[in-house]
Formats: C-alpha cells, structure tokens, sequence
C-alpha cells in the first residue's frame, strides 16, 4: 500500500528543484522524515540546505518524526523573512 | 481584540491607516512599526525587494501569533499589512500597529510580534537588482 | 540628524505627520509611539488633561535628551510633539516618531527617550472632572 | 553682602505656597540648600515633599550644593509627568 503526497516547493527551493510542485508515492504509514530521503534522492541539490529546511504540511509546520496523513500537502521552505 | 490583517499588493497608505484608527478611551498607547526598503540588502545596492508569500500558510500563521499575543499581552487592536510582490526602496514593506493600556506593553507585544513573524510567517525576500 | 520638536496647544494631525515623513532610501525603521489621555487616570474618571509645562526649561531638556540619543543610536530622524493645556480623553498627548536603519535601534531609542522624557522633561498632568 | 533670587514655583507648588513666584534674600556665596532653607522658613506647606523636590537653575537641573549664581532664577517642582 502507498500514497500519494503533494510536496511544494517555495523561494529558492523552486530554482534549485526546477519545479513549485511534484507528487511522490511513498508507503502508508510513513513520516515527514522518510518523504524527505525520497525527495532529496530525487532532488539532491536540496541536501546542503537539509538543517535549516522549514516543513509544513497544509498550514501548519511540522517536523521530521511526524507522520503524514494521506492527502497530504507538504510545503518545503528555507528560512522565512518577512518585515 | 479588534484584529485587522492584510497582505496586500498595494502600496500602503500609512497616512490613511492612521487617519481611520478608531477611538478608544482606555488604550493609552498607540505604538506603529514601519518597515521601509533600504537601498542597501546584505550590502548590496538594490532597487527593491520582490515578496514571495505562501498567503494560505502566512495568513493562518499570522492568526496563531496574534492568538497567542493577545493571551500574553492586554491588546486592544491590531492592525497589520504586509506587502507582496515587488516593492521598490524607500517603500514601506510592513506596516503594524497596537493599542495596548499601557506603554510597556505596547512596546513588548510588537517588539515581539515582528520577531516571532520572521521566525514563523512564510514571506520570502527576492532582491531585484 | 533630523530634528522636530514642537509643544503645541494644538490638536496633534497624526495623519498630515505621517503623511509629511520625508523619504530615506537608508532608514529600514521607523517607529512611531502616540500618548492617548485615558479616560482613567489613577483609577479615577477624568474627561481630560491639563498640561502645564515650563516651555524654555522643557525645550530645553528635551534637546539635551536628543543629543544624548544621538550620540547612543544611529538615529535618522526624530520627530516629537507633546500638547500642553487642555487635552480631552481619547486624544494624543505626545506623538514622537524616530528613523534608524534597522528595527533594534527604532525600539531601544524611542523606549529609552520616552523614559527618559517622563523624568526630565518639566511638563505636569492636572486631570480635569 | 546679600543677593537677591528669584524663585519659580511650578505645578501644585504654586498652589501649596499661593504663589508662582518669588524673590529672596541669600547671603552672597550661598548653596542652593541655604536657599531651599530660606523657602522652608516662609513657605512649610513645601517641607513635606522636599525629598522628590527637583530644582532648577535657570533651564537646567541643579543639586543643593551647586552654588547659586548672582541674578539666579531658581525653580522648585514636584516629579514631572510628561506623556
């Protein structure tokens, strides 16, 4: 059994993965942290930028361990700096 | 609380905002933040700043920090624009202000509103040469 | 540094002020606190403030007070009006508006000289029933 | 060897002595406190608050040790309140 995650991209992350959005099958059940190996095996130029990436999923920020319900949209994002 | 949000394309008209700021008897401080385009990012010579929003995110993320200002501080209104897409220097990019009883609290609650919004609201700064 | 300072028997245009900053390209901050007479003061009910005032000793302290925040911060522009005579609740008292070219400056400076305002500055409230 | 001060009353101490202003006799080469004496003696109404008294010399803050300048206009006022 998989499912299927949107995953978005914002700011740089866009340039550096050349897309705003991607879909990605990944095994039910699975967390945030086994979405990302998927997606920095897909997009590596991501990796040096790992520690300081910001995740949500829908509107609300999320972290590594927690686990991803199906349907889920998941935003990926370097540091915010509004003002 | 009153609680005015927007993010906006617009340029802001700060004169406007503090021509319709309502009356009120018992906030005895009004303390207004302006957030200006420098000329200058990071050392660099720009013309502007391109804002790129996640609006959905941004604003539900916003509503949980003035959720959790209100709990901390006594505010009695706040207003607060964010400008999106590009915005040349000299511009006013965010514009906020409180009403709070007393003094200190107004300076606290907004001091902390913009540092929290930085760490927390998905707002991202293109500089465009 | 841009100095303004005007003690006023006039009602304070907070608007027409805003709307007449002049522009900087280096100014990343500007910070704007406005003094509301409560319609409390000291838990008693008061239709407004009399403001008496010592004019040529509190021109001059308040400069004294701005030399002394200009040699501490790399303050832009200042721009104070503090009302004297009568001011009715739910109007501004004080309205002072500093620049600096980051927001840390904007708060320390303006938070300090307000302080620092209530102590030297030979101004005195007489509430009015 | 006398000088002659004149002596400002502001905010309730105009009311407390009844008037805004005075002038007083000091011995030539007096401090500010043998002043403040002198203005105990013709006005008690003041003693109860001479510890939060603030004194000015013409436009500027002045100590009850500062020596009183010849022509001195010395003002006397409670805490301040701008704001």
């Amino acid at each position: 059994m998989t499912m299927t995650v949107a995953v978005q991209f914002w700011s740089y992350f866009a340039s550096l993965t050349g897309t705003r959005s991607v879909e990605v099958e990944v095994p039910g059940g699975s967390v945030v942290g086994e979405l990302l190996d998927a997606i920095y095996q897909r997009f590596p130029a991501l990796i040096p930028f790992r520690s300081s990436t910001l995740i949500a999923i829908h509107l609300d920020y999320a972290a590594e361990a927690d686990p991803l319900p199906a349907g889920a949209v998941v935003s990926l994002f370097p540091p915010v700096q509004g003002g | 609380m009153e609680r005015w949000l927007s993010l906006s394309e617009s340029s802001i008209d700060e004169a406007a905002l503090v021509g319709s700021r309502s009356a009120s008897s018992t906030s005895g401080a009004v303390l207004c933040f302006s957030g200006v385009v420098r000329g200058l990012e990071q050392d660099q010579p720009v013309d502007g700043i391109d804002y790129e929003v996640f609006r959905a995110m941004a604003e539900r993320q916003f509503h949980l920090l003035l959720d959790e200002m209100e709990a901390r501080w006594p505010v009695e209104s706040i207003r607060l624009v964010h400008r999106v897409g590009r915005v040349p220097t000299g511009e006013t990019s965010l514009w906020v202000e409180v009403r709070t009883p007393h003094r200190g609290e107004s300076f606290a609650a907004l001091a902390w509103l913009i540092e929290q919004m930085k760490r927390r609201v998905p707002i991202w700064k293109h500089p465009y040469p």
